[in-house]
Order: C-alpha cells, then structure tokens, then sequence
C-alpha cells in the first residue's frame, strides 16, 4: 500500500559537497517510519515547471515530540534537484510517502554487505543505521564497500563509518580511498562471502548493478535498489518498469515504484 | 467499506444509464485498479472510477523507457500493459466492489474480434457499470492508423462491442484526427451511449545527447495541462455535434478546469495525470465543484453544461 | 547597416535554394516585419526572418482579446491582421534590405486566387529571398476546413504559388490532420520546394466567471513549449516520407530544443514564441548551435539532420 | 522603437496596502529615461510558469551614479502578481523596456488634469513627478481626480499630494474621501476646464475610460492609457490591441504595446 501525502518544511539544505545537498524535512507524527529502501516523491506545491514530482531515498529518519523528521541525500542532477537546492530553511514541500517496498533485513546472516556506487548510498545508509538501531551485533557484521567517480562525490561515509563495522571505499580516479571500481574492490573479497551465510544489498548506477549482476554466482542473494523515471509513484501509471523473469520464469514489467525499488538481483532481465 | 459516504445530490449524475455521485471520475491508465491511491483518495466519494485499459490477454506493454516529463505535461508509451480481462475480474473487481463508486472498464484491442470477446466477458462481470471503448489503438489491419482515426472502423468496433453487452457504452475518441466530429458521430450512430474525450496526442522527446528518443517506443502519447486547449476545443466541437453524453478530460488540474469542460459541453470530466502530481486532485475537484454551486446558487452541475457563451 | 557579420560557414545552410548563414529563422506572427525587435536581436546575425502573413489586401483582423496565457504556452487569434502585400513591399522590405539576412514572405489567402495573386506580386519584390506558404487558413468555399487539412487543396495551392515564382516555396502544414505525412507528400509532389511545420494547434480557453472564452474568435492556435512534443514527432514524421527540405517549429526556446529538432530531421528552424518571452532567444539559439558543434566536434551542423537513432 | 532587456535587482518590494505592492528594482545605467506612460514586460528569467511577461506601467524613476531604478506599484491580480509579490531583496527579475509610446506633454495648457482609477494611478503619477521636476508652474496647476473601489485600494495618494497643486480624491464606498465615482466628481468640475486650455491624462478600469468617452465633448483632448494582454510587448505580435478610427475615420486595430498604451480618447472605438 502507497504512504500518504504530507507538507514538509525544510530544516535545513545544505550542499555538504559540491552539487550533493542533505535537506532535512521536518514532517507531522503521521509519516510511517519508513524501512530502509523506501522512498519519497517530492515537489514544491502549485509549481508546474518541472511537472513530476521527483523521486528520492530516504536517506535518514527521526521522530520527535510532536513530529517527525526525514533526511534526503541528493545530487543536483537537472531542473528538479536544482529548485530543491536552492530552497531555504522554512520553506516548504510536499512529500508523498514512504513509497515501495524496501529492503528486507535478515539479521541471522553472519555477513552483511552493502555495496554503494555515489548517490546510491542514500538508502544503504538508513538501512546501516536501522542495523544499529534495532541489533547493534548486526550492525558490526556489516561491510560496506564505497565507490565514487571521484572524492568530491563519495557523499556519506563518515554516518557509514559511525554505523557499519568495516566500510571499504573507492574513487575512479584514486582521489580519495583506493583507485578502483567499487565491483573489483567487491569481488576481491567475494571468496570471503560464503553465499550461504551472507545477504547482500546494493544500489547504485546501472553499470554498476549489472556488473555485479555478472560477478554474483546464483547461489548468493542480492537485494538491489533501481532508479527509473517516475509518474506516480505508487503503482498507478506502469510508466517505471523494469524487466524481470517472474515466478515462471517469463519475462515481466515490474514498477519500480511499487513493486520495488527493492529488487532480487537475479530476477532482472539485462536487454 | 461499501459505506455510503455524504453525497451532494445536485452533483450526481447520469451518463446513459450509468449513475454517479458527482461528475468526477478518474482516467484510463491513471488511477491503476483503484487500490494504488485508496490510501490517498476515499473511492466512495469518487463520481467514477476507469480504470487501466483492459485486453483480452493479459499484455507485457512496451519496454522501459516509458514516461518522459516534458513543459507542462508528459508524454507515456505504456503500451496498455495490463493483466488481462479474466485476472481484472478474478483479482481486482472484488476489491473495487467494496466501493459505492460507478467502475468504468476501459477496453482495448488489436481486432474487431479482440474488442468483442472482452466486452463480452465484462458484460457479466458483476460490479462493472459501463464501458469505455480506446479506440486509439493501431489497427494493425488498416496499416497502423488507429480505429478512431477511421471513422468507420470506429463505428464497426462501436457496434460489435455494443452487440455483447447492455452496459452503457462510452466510446473514448483519439484528438489525432483532423475532424474529430466526424468520427464521434459515426460511433454515435453505431449506438455509442456516449464519447469521452481527449486520449493523448502523439508525440516525441528526443535526447540531444544520445540522439536517441527518450521513450524506447520512440512515440507517445502527450497529456497533462499542456493539451487542455485542444482538449477543451474538441469537447466543445463534439458537444454541439453529438446528441449523446460527452466526458471531456484532457489536462484537467483543478475543479476550476473540470468546470470549464462542463461549460464547454461536457456532462462529466475525467482526471488523469493530475493525480501523479496530486493525489488529492479528485478530491479537491469534488469539493470544489460543490463551491461553486453555493456560490453560483446553482440547484444542479448539469445547469451550467454546455452553457459556453459564444 | 548592410555589414555582414563574422558568421560560421558550419552553420550555413541551403532549403532548396535558400541560401541562410544559420539554420535559425523567426517564425511568422511572431517577429512583425523584423523592425520590432531590431533593438534586441543584431538582425544581421538571423539564418533568416519570416514576415507576418501577408494577404493581398490589408486585412484587419479578428476583434480582440487576442490571445491568451496556457500551461507552458498560448493561444492567438490574431486572424492574420496585415498591411497587406503592397505596403509591405513598399513601407517594409526597404528596411528588411538594409540586413544581410534571408527574407521569406509568408502568405496567405482565402482562395487559390488570393494565393497566386500574392505570390505574383512577391515574385518581383527585390529583397524576398523566399516564399513560405500558410496552408493553415480556412478554405471558405470547402465549409471552412483549411486547405492544409485536404492533400488535394494544399496541393493546388502549391501549384498556384509555383507557377507565380521562381523564388523557392516553401509550405507550411497544419498539425490539425489525422496524418501529416499525406498532405506533405501531396505538396511535394505538387512542387513545393520545401516543407515547414507546425502551425498552431487549434484550442479553446475558457473564462469560467462569465462562461465566454477567453479569445473573441472562440478558438485560437496553441504555440509554445507545450507543443513541442507533438512538433517534434510530426517533424521526424515528414522528414522520413518527403525528400525535400524539412524546416522544423513548434515551441522552440533554446539551441538544445533547436538541435533536437535538427536530428528529427529538420534542415532548419524556426523561432516563434520564444521571442515573446526571450527577445533574445534567436541569438542565443545561434550560439547555443556553434558551441555544439565545436564541442561535438562536427564540421557542419548538416551532419546532425536527421540522426535520431530508433 | 523598442527599449531593450535587462536583469534587475528587486531593492524593495513592500505590500503597501492589502494586495498592492510598490516594487523598486535597480537597473543597469542603459535603461533609458522612461517617458510617462511608457512601461516594462517583466518577468522572472526561467520560470515557464506563468509563461508570458506582465506589463507594468513605472510607475517611477530615478538616475544615481552607476545605475538607476524604477519602481512599480501593483496589484495581484493573479498567477503572475503573486509570484512578483512573493520575491524578496536581491532577487532578480528580467526587464524589457521602457516600451510604449507615453504621454505627450503639453506645458503651455493652462489647466492639467489627470483622472486615474485604482492601479490606474501608477502611470499618472510618474507624469505628476515629471511635470514638478521639469516645470514647477506645471506641477502646481495640476489637478488630480483619483478613485478607488474602497480606501483600501485607494494608494498613491501621499505621492501625488507632494507633487500636484490640486488633488480631489474619492471611493465607490465612501471609506476615504468622498463616496462618488472618479468620473462623476470629475464631470461636477468640468466647466471649469476650457477645452482649448486644458490637457487630459487618464488610466483606469476599462468602465472607467468608457464613461470618460461619454462624457467629454470632442473639443476636448484626452490622453488615456490602456491596458490588454500582452505577448510580446514590442508591436511584433499584434496580439493586444484596441479598435481605433484611424486617419481616413475607418476601423483599425491598434497595437496598446507599440502604438499605445496611450491613446488619444477621440480614437478609441467602443463596440
Ligand atoms: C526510487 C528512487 C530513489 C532515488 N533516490 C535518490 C536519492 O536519494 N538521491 C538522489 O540524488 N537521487 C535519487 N534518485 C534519482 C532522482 O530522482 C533524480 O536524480 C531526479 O529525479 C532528477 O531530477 P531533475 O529534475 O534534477 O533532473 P532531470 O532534468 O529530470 O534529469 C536529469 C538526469 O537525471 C535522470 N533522471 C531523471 N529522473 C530520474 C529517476 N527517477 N531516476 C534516475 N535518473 C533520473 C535523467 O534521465 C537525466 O539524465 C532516485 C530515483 C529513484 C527512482
Ligand atoms: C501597459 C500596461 C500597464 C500596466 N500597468 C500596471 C501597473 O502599473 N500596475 C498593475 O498592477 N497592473 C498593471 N497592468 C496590468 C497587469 O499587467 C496585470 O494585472 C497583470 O498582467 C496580471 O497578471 P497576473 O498573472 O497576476 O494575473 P492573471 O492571472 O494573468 O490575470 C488576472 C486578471 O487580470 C487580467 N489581466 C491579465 N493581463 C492583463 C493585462 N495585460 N492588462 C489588464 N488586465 C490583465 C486577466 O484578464 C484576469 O482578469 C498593466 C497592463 C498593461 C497592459
Ligand atoms: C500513463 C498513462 C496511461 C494511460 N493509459 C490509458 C489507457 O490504458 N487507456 C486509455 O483509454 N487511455 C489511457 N491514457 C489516457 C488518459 O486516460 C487520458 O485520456 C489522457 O491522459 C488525457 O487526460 P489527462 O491530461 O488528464 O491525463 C493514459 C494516460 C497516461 C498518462
Ligand atoms: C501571435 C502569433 C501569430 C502567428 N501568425 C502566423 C502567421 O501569420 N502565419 C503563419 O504561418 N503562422 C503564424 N503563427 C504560427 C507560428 O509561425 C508558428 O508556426 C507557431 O507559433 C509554432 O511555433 P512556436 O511554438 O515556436 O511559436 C503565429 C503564431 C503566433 C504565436
Ligand atoms: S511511477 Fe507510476 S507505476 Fe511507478
Ligand atoms: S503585445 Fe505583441 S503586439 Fe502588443
């Protein structure tokens, strides 16, 4: 079922690094506390232009006396983003949710991997911190390999590192962290993994899930988190679909939106 | 849930034979089975609910890519994925009953025989009200240019889905034709009990930096604000051509735009991009229109249909 | 003030026969006779400006209100007022002369006679570069359907125009048809030298307080971003089923809306109620296109026509 | 000719009274000196929403070092407005003008009189001013008839005290100075005015102008503004004009941008 529709007001925005903002929302006491993967559609009231609302993880939560607050991690990507940015403290903005699915949390797995490629760890990082929150042992049996195209884009790794056990982390351009694509620092440890005992959860450009889609065995579990352009947001519309084997093994459309953005790794289909 | 919400009896309605509460009903392929926007819109208080367009098989639709935004509204190429009219019955009918709301099944096919056979098996299905017939589908027959863009193939889909059924037959008019009024009154003539109009214009978005359409599909149909001047011409056109109900849509965001159709001869409106943007807009229309009347002292909507002072 | 100013061979273009340093003109209505927005835009710096519509008398138009605001652009009906062809080629092309850039006339009339008549006189004016034909008007004699919507009257427009000129003839479509693709191949094979679309779609605004539309001619033609999609699509339409040159319009506003436009298929562009909103808009199209091509590394802006990848 | 387009910086922008707002916006030192009735196209660079400029008379001008400003004084009237009320200092807004053609001056008139209704003051007044600070006698023989609906709508009022001789002022409903219509109080002092030595200036509501047309004889010459939607705001669209008996005493249209806003009051059809 969809979450519901609420008017937020910015308590802070700030561009933490060049082009990426948090804004933190503060939001009334009904706003589910949203599982980690979950997302917002969001969009300044009575604005027609951009004409959709926009998509985007939660990427912290807090509840309050009185209220509740969430935090999105964004990076300026075209029009959208870009009014979002230039939005200060008081305003407002309508934020529908918590839409999708989520991420779904076995803590009986010996290792907890996240794999994260630059914007992606928006949702990973809310799933670290539910990790600590709800089974602190959890929490340090996770792994987080970090990868960006360059340091000014690897957002989000100090809350990693106060959350997550072991946090590994790369650059493209070797700028901070190690040179190297965040897959081949993964897969130099995949042998640690014993598929069996081990639930992993990534989000992250679309090379970047496909690769992994290329180096994971089937036997390994790989819950991963898609992005597609979005309408509704909640099911209604079939506008963000993605290609998946289903039960029988035929080819299906899956709405991101609503059927995911939390997808088994194994059932998408790469044309 | 099948509770009986407050109703203001000088907004209900009566569309050939299908009765509503209000005038406001959801569009085709916007508004899902329902179910996706209960938590945001109370269905009681709905006029109609359409819902995705139906096939007779249940249909993959067009690969991804689907949507693209563009100035003041979108463009979609879903490619009426759907689950097939049996599972609509079997899975998403039961739901919908629940409801005190008119279920309008929107149906769609590649052949005359396809239109037919889905017609028929909705004819029975209890909890459906009426149907609205796509005709903006390609007749793969007739080289790709759509049923509606025919007027006699229009009026032979019109009259083979009347054949199966005694719901109200509402035949949805595509605005990609150079008369509209043409082909609105070869399916009045078939025995449509009322059009509906605008589905999308066609239309592409194309991105410089791929050089690569933004939809897979390359085409797609454009709705939102943008079209409501073609939306509302075509309504008022057919209107005063027609003698059969008309529901006009097209770009409508507000119970200020849903009026101005009914002004321009529409009997009653449907919302569809609006609820992406703003899953609350059928409401807001419905409490609008209710406004309106207080504050115009109008007894009944239907006064102010058609009223266009030209 | 005939200077020619620094242009970029890469941008030059030729629409049979129309010889433009730059693919980028100003759509007729929409940049009076040049003079307007001469204090804006280096009129020097233009591939080209289209006149507003000339008829063989003046003509004073339709009553106002004229025009009207829509979600992402706007209706006129302006209703072609004009100084009529003489004054034009009296009190108009001398300014016009005294810049290095191509000017196209578009014209217009009631009758095929209208048509041909203007055309004549046009044919000798020194300074007319080319002729844009405006298939849009309505055809009174054929119940007011324009000749643009019938293949067999736009056709016969577009002999009636070529036997007054040597001077290229370009026509311009109407979007108001089931399918473009028969009426631009109906003028091409009639004679046309090149194509031009889209005109406006017609629409319809609506006051609700007083329940009147907004335009005193009822309808109007929608222009502007809102209609870029179904541009676009009509535009890539034509240019994959004529042969001749394809000049593409239709809610331009930036060189990116501009370049699009080229990779559907269009040779050039034209500008229209972007000027509204950014007198600049001309100018900064021009640059937008010479930065693309130096940072795409492309030698001429042809080499991008008609590259849409589908 | 037209003017020519600039970025302007918003200096102040104040509701004055309940829905109107005097707005005053830097300007580069380019911005011609604008003649009285002349106005701007404004807009906020980017926003599609509302899409067209809004004209608004200026309502005042001034030249320092380096720059010079105009103010506007508005009322919201709607989308378009109501953004424009929202912006604060510093914001920027995009300025085409001064356009129009303006009233012409004729100081050697014994009697000047300006009859405004409601926001129909703005262009008045710079006429007011321009007339003090070029030829003080003028200033002093200038009699002002000034209406609103209410006195909440009646503003400008302080102004035009400062910079007229003579100013009678009124309101539909009595709430400030006397309860009559402008052009009634106006057409109670008419004998007074010698037709061939007095020069009339007005703007206001369409009704307002229409009862003007109906009352003064023809010998009398009367300068008024009007308004219609705009596109262009340059003469290159013909999207906003008025009926006129031209020369030959035939119907035209005129353009209220490029051959107006002012018009002589003899010319106007009304139909
Ligand atoms: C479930 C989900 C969660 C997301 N979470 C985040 C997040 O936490 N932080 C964040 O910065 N971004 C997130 N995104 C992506 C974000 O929605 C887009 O960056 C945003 O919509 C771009 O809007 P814009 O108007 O700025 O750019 P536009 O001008 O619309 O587009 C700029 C570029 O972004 C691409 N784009 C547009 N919409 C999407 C989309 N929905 N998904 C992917 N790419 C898109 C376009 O194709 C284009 O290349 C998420 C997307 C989805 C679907
Ligand atoms: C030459 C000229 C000078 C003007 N000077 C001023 C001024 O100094 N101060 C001021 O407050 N207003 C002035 N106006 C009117 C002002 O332009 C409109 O109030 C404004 O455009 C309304 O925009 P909106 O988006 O707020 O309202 P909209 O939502 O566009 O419309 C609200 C209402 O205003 C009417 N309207 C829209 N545009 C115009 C227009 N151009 N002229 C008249 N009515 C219109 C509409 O029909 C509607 O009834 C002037 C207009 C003209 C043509
Ligand atoms: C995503 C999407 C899917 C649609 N699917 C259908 C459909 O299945 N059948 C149909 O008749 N119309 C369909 N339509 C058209 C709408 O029902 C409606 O006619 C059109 O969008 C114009 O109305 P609007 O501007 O209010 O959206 C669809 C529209 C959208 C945006
Ligand atoms: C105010 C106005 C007047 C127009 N007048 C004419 C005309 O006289 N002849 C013509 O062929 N097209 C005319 N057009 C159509 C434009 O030339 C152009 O085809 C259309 O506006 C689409 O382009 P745009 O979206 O860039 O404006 C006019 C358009 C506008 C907005
Ligand atoms: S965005 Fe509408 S179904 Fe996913
Ligand atoms: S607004 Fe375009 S001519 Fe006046």
């Amino acid at each position: 079922m969809a979450g519901n529709i609420y008017i937020g007001e910015v308590f802070r925005n700030d561009e933490i690094r060049r082009d990426f903002f948090l804004m933190k929302i503060r939001l009334p006491v009904q706003f589910d506390r949203p599982r980690p993967g979950q997302f917002v559609m969001a969009r300044i009231a009575g604005l027609q232009d951009p004409f959709l609302s926009r998509p985007f993880s939660i990427y912290a939560y807090g509840r309050g006396r009185g209220g509740c607050a969430i935090e999105l991690l964004y990076r300026v990507a075209g029009k959208g983003t870009r009014i979002l940015a230039g939005l200060i403290r008081g305003s407002q903005v309508e934020i529908s949710g918590p839409l999708g699915t989520g991420y779904t949390v076995d803590p009986t797995k010996k290792n907890i991997v996240l794999i994260a490629g630059g914007i992606g760890i928006a949702p990973l990082s809310l799933l670290a911190r539910e990790l600590r929150r709800t089974n602190s042992r959890a929490a340090d049996a996770v792994t987080v390999y970090l990868g960006a195209r360059t340091g000014e884009a690897l957002v989000g790794l100090e809350e990693l590192k106060a959350s997550c056990g072991n946090v590994i982390f790369c650059t493209d351009d070797g700028t901070l962290g190690e040179k190297t694509l965040v897959t081949k620092a993964f897969r130099r440890d995949l042998k640690k993994y014993d598929p069996a005992d081990t639930a992993l959860y990534a989000c992250g450009p679309k090379p970047m899930i496909r690769s992994l889609a290329g180096l994971l065995k089937d036997e390994y579990v790989c819950q991963v988190s898609l992005e597609e352009r979005m309408a509704c947001g909640v099911g209604a519309c079939a506008g963000c679909v993605v290609a998946v084997k289903d039960a029988a093994g035929n080819k299906a459309y899956r709405r991101v939106c609503a059927d995911g953005p939390v997808f088994n790794l194994k059932d998408i289909l790469w044309e | 849930m099948k509770k009986k919400s407050k109703t203001d009896p000088a907004l209900s309605v009566d569309i050939a034979g299908l009765k509503m509460k209000n005038p406001v009903m959801t569009a085709s392929g916007t508004f899902g089975y329902g179910e996706e926007y209960a938590d945001y819109v109370d269905l009681n208080r709905l006029g109609g609910i359409v819902v995705k367009g139906l096939s007779l098989k249940p249909r993959l639709g067009n690969p991804p890519p689907r949507i693209m935004e563009t100035a003041g509204g979108m463009l979609n190429a879903v490619g009426l994925q759907n689950i097939g009219v049996e599972a609509f019955i079997a899975e998403k009918l039961p739901f919908l009953r629940r409801y005190d709301v008119a279920v309008i099944a929107n149906i769609y096919g590649e052949s005359y025989a396809e239109y037919a056979g889905v017609a028929k098996q909705l004819a029975s299905a209890p909890g459906v009200h009426a149907l609205e017939v796509n005709v903006s589908c390609p007749n793969v027959k007739q080289g790709g240019l759509s049923f509606g863009a025919d007027p006699k193939a229009a009026a032979e889909v019109t009259r083979r889905v009347k054949a199966e059924t005694d719901l109200p037959v509402i035949v949805k008019l595509t605005p990609n034709v150079t008369d509209i009024t043409v082909i609105a009154r070869a399916v009045e003539q078939a025995g449509a009990d009322a059009v509906s109009l605008i589905n999308t214009l066609t239309g592409l978005a194309i991105d410089l930096r791929t050089r690569k359409p933004h939809l897979k599909n390359v085409t797609g149909g454009l709705s939102g604000p943008a079209v409501k001047p073609v939306a509302l011409r075509m309504v008022w056109q057919v209107a005063q051509s027609v003698s059969i109900p008309v529901v006009g849509m097209g770009g409508i965001l507000s119970a200020r735009d849903a009026l101005e159709f009914m002004v321009a001869g529409a009997n009653a409106v449907e919302v569809g991009t609006a609820n992406f943007i703003n899953p609350l807009a059928t409401m807001e229309i419905v409490v609008g229109m209710q406004q309106y009347l207080k504050q115009n002292r109008l007894k009944n909507i239907a006064e102010i249909v058609g009223t266009l002072q030209v």
